[in-house]
């Protein structure tokens, strides 16, 4: 790359947003360039989504192989725990190699090094090889979030980990304790508990996976505990310090001041925007607290600065990331474009499943709708029956009035595929009406969500609403 | 978050798309579509004749 | 139950057609007997989706269990055929109990025993206590369907068996040959090869899982071929006969005779629709072949007297069979509706899955449409290749005027999970653009689906469409 090209759009970050970022802008016809300091495909790739989904996999199957018994087979499996993260390690390389290949055949220009902002229209990259200047039409800041570190004693001490230390431990933990109940700690949670590992999560709420339908994440919690997590609940931790041979972690629960042993101890309580050595303040980029502040088209109060991803701290997550990123290409080629988030997706990979997408049955009231609701237990599908996976249920919230669907939550078997159809549902407003006229395939896990769109009118085929 | 409540949207996101992009008013749209459901094929026509107008404006 | 008591609906056969009319009939407040002569829940339940899926699922552990040491996993699980065999039939008798206990829930009238017609008002049930005559105003016929029985010597020697024979053999058949590449043959070949079993397959047409897309059957093929599975087609068989401990299957093939051995051959031609001793003929019922004949609101020629399920031969299907059932419920009681065929869901449960709806590539073109494809293999997808699970692909077929989505097409993990979005696509009216823009979470097997959908447009985020 000649330092005097000018690009039309230069994104700073190889994570989601940046590399879907420098993809699409190809595609739409301009030139793109993408600058990454650390690893392409970013946290996501690297120490995020992808790593612990290939252990999530390779522990579903454990699970399955376990219930073998039940299911006609017998022998036995063990984990290796050396060679699941050379498993892992194997997919996140295949993967990362994937982006940088995209970008490639894209034929956006990918520059390995640090980004700061000098001008609107002028990136310095400190590269191994010097420093270039990039110059450009416009930027996209995708420089993603770090993990979050609370301001409690003892976090720098070794064997105090955060999820990317977790990731790149060499040996399986003997007792973990995960200092948060959001789905990163729940995910490490039910990966390592059936790996053998002694698991205690300590979370400073009255509840796991706050945001996420209460009935469902009590009911998910019921599943971890029969696994053997162990969960401390209104339970704000004070300080770790380093016992004999042990990390203690001192809590306290219900006035009680208590510890918890761990060889390791995971700190999973949040993330932040990541924006350092970026120059924003030189640029006079507006902040909101640590997240850069955009409007509904992800545009930065400099007409030619745009952010997605982490960095805006909207919904921290991939999917969300790399849409927010596209909707910021096509505003800066002129085609207006609103990022909507009212029909996003989640999903907490732990075995079994659960995911959501919009409104849950608390958010719904105090947004004052009227409601209805609808839930299918999996004990009553066939297909789950058949597959000895039937704990969890569908749970659908309906507008009363209008029986167009505002959210829906599963926790069971497959939640992630499954909460595809009722984001699509919500995205084409249709109601839980037209989920139930829908012919849905016997036998099958989806029949469950045609049955709690149907049991929000008080009735269901397969099973008795009470 | 974004729709009225009681009001179904019972737009595609395809529909929402273009009518943001152009600027339009959907409830200004007549739709063609499954139960009278704004088509993106009708956005497009609107935007076709709208266009046609503007051009037929000296 | 008296004498003398009238129904609003009397149901021949309590099958799913036939079940999920009485429970539908009693929700819109009417009064429902069904009447059941040999299983309750029918071939579905008993002989045909729920035991055939129960072994599937078993043998889908399996498979993973044996993919173990990829995953990082170490041990051996083999298959126990008399467990698993227990298993599938401990899993049929809690269904069936669930269905008698949902007729009975819902308030519906259980008869055990053999319907004859005698008038379009009067039924006649032999049963273990004798003979009874039930009075109803209405009568829906779901009596379903029987194996066809191909005029071919031999069938009944011992050790040919149809999909109900094999479904009771209490032993592992060594070698079995399978007469039909339909979906029933399929999915035994997938369960058997997988168990141990030598597994031939000889099919009449020149393909497999005809009305299938092609290029997705192929792959299937090859699949199965790597598991084990022997293929012949373009194949009649002409003759089974008695050979030395074994028996022989005669079928030529490239114009050249063959023989295939096995200790057990299944016959899976086909169904055909069962209507013996009802007495049709004496009502006077038109029929369409073997067929009972009905309009699209599942009505007969004698205006009381409607029909559903395998006994219409539409499409021969659980989900279909029910969703025609409650058509024609609702037509009894005065709600005018018609049954609609356009997006109905078909799986071939093998491993992996295959899953299908709307038209094909083929039919679409034959049908005049102009069509767009678009493509998505699940090698490019981040959840299957963590999972170990990336063959296959997402097919979605659009207009290439409207862009609304046609036809759909899945082979691959959870292939039956994931046809529920395309489904609702269809019936919504979306365009593969709506799909598209629809946020799909990450990394999910879904985004296969939203990517397969932007490729109509001849490019992908994270594939090269070439
Ligand atoms: C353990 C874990 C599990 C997760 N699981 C999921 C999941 O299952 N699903 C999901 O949707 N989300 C998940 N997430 C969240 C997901 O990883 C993030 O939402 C996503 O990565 C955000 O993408 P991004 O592009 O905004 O930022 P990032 O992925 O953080 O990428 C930002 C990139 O910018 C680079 N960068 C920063 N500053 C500069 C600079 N000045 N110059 C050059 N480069 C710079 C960084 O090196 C980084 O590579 C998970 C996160 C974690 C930690
Ligand atoms: C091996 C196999 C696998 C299958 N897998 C699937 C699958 O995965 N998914 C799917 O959708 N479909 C599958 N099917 C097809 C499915 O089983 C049928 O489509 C479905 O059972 C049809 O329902 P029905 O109610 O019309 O008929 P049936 O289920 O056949 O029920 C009819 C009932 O009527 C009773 N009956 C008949 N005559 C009388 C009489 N005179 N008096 C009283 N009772 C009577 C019969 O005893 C029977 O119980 C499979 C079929 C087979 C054979």
């Amino acid at each position: 790359m000649s330092e005097n090209q000018e690009f039309d759009i230069a994104i700073i970050g190889g994570g989601p947003a940046g590399y879907v970022a420098g993809i699409y802008a190809q595609q739409m016809g301009v030139r793109a360039v993408v600058i990454e300091k650390q690893y392409w495909g970013g946290t996501c790739l690297n120490v995020g989504c992808i790593p612990t989904k290939a252990m999530v996999s390779t522990v579903e199957v454990l699970k399955l192989a376990r219930q073998g018994a039940e299911m006609g087979l017998k022998g036995d499996i063990e984990p290796d725990f050396d060679a699941i993260v050379a498993r892992r390690d194997k997919v996140v390389k295949q993967l990362v190699s994937g982006v940088q290949g995209l970008l490639r055949s894209n034929g956006a220009t990918q520059i390995f090094g640090e980004a700061t902002i000098k001008t609107p229209n002028e990136i310095e990259v400190r590269t191994q090889e010097g420093t270039q200047t990039v110059r450009t039409r416009n930027i996209l800041i995708a420089t993603g979030s770090v993990p979050a570190k609370p301001p409690v004693e003892g976090m720098d001490l070794p064997g105090v980990v955060d999820s990317t230390g977790l990731l790149s431990l060499k040996e399986q933990p003997q007792e973990l304790v995960i200092i948060g109940g959001g789905y990163i700690g729940i995910e490490f949670a039910s990966i390592f508990v059936n790996l053998g590992t002694k698991v205690t999560v300590i979370e400073m709420l009255p509840r796991i996976l706050a945001g996420y339908d209460e009935e469902l994440t009590k009911r998910l919690q019921q599943l971890l505990q029969r696994d053997g997590v162990e969960f401390h609940l209104n339970a704000p931790v004070q300080a770790v310090e380093q016992g004999e041979g042990k990390l203690l972690v001192r809590y306290s629960e219900n006035g009680q001041e208590k510890v918890a042993e761990g060889d390791v101890v995971l700190v999973a309580t949040g993330r932040i925007p990541y924006t350092e050595g970026l120059g924003l303040d030189n640029l006079g980029v507006e902040m909101n607290k640590r997240a850069v502040k955009v409007d509904d088209r992800m545009q930065t109060n400099i007409p030619n600065v745009y952010a997605a991803g982490d960095v805006v701290a909207k919904m921290p997550l991939a999917h969300v990331a790399w849409t927010e990123a596209q909707v910021a290409v096509r505003n800066m080629l002129g085609k207006r474009t609103k990022m909507e988030y009212f029909a996003v997706p989640s999903c907490v990979f732990s075995v079994p499943e659960m995911a959501s997408v919009g409104l849950t049955e608390q958010a719904a009231y105090e947004q004052g709708y009227e409601i209805k609701v609808g839930r299918f237990p999996f004990s009553a599908n066939g297909r789950a029956l058949g597959m000895g996976e039937s704990q969890g249920l569908v749970k659908i919230i309906s507008e009363a009035d209008s029986g167009e669907i505002l959210g829906a939550h599963i926790l069971g078997p497959h939640a992630s595929d499954l909460i595809a159809e009722l984001t699509l549902a919500m995205e084409m407003g249709a109601t839980a009406e037209d989920v139930d006229l829908t012919i849905h395939a016997h036998p099958t896990l989806p029949e469950a969500i045609q049955e709690a769109a149907l049991a929000t009118t008080g009735r269901a085929i397969h099973y008795i609403v009470k | 978050l974004t729709r009225d409540k009681g009001k179904p949207h019972r737009y595609s996101p395809a529909v929402r798309r273009l009518a943001e992009e152009y600027k339009l008013d959907l409830s200004k749209i007549k739709g063609s579509g499954l139960g009278g459901r704004v088509t993106k094929k009708d956005v497009e026509s609107y935007i076709n004749t709208l266009e046609s107008i503007k051009r037929n404006e000296p």
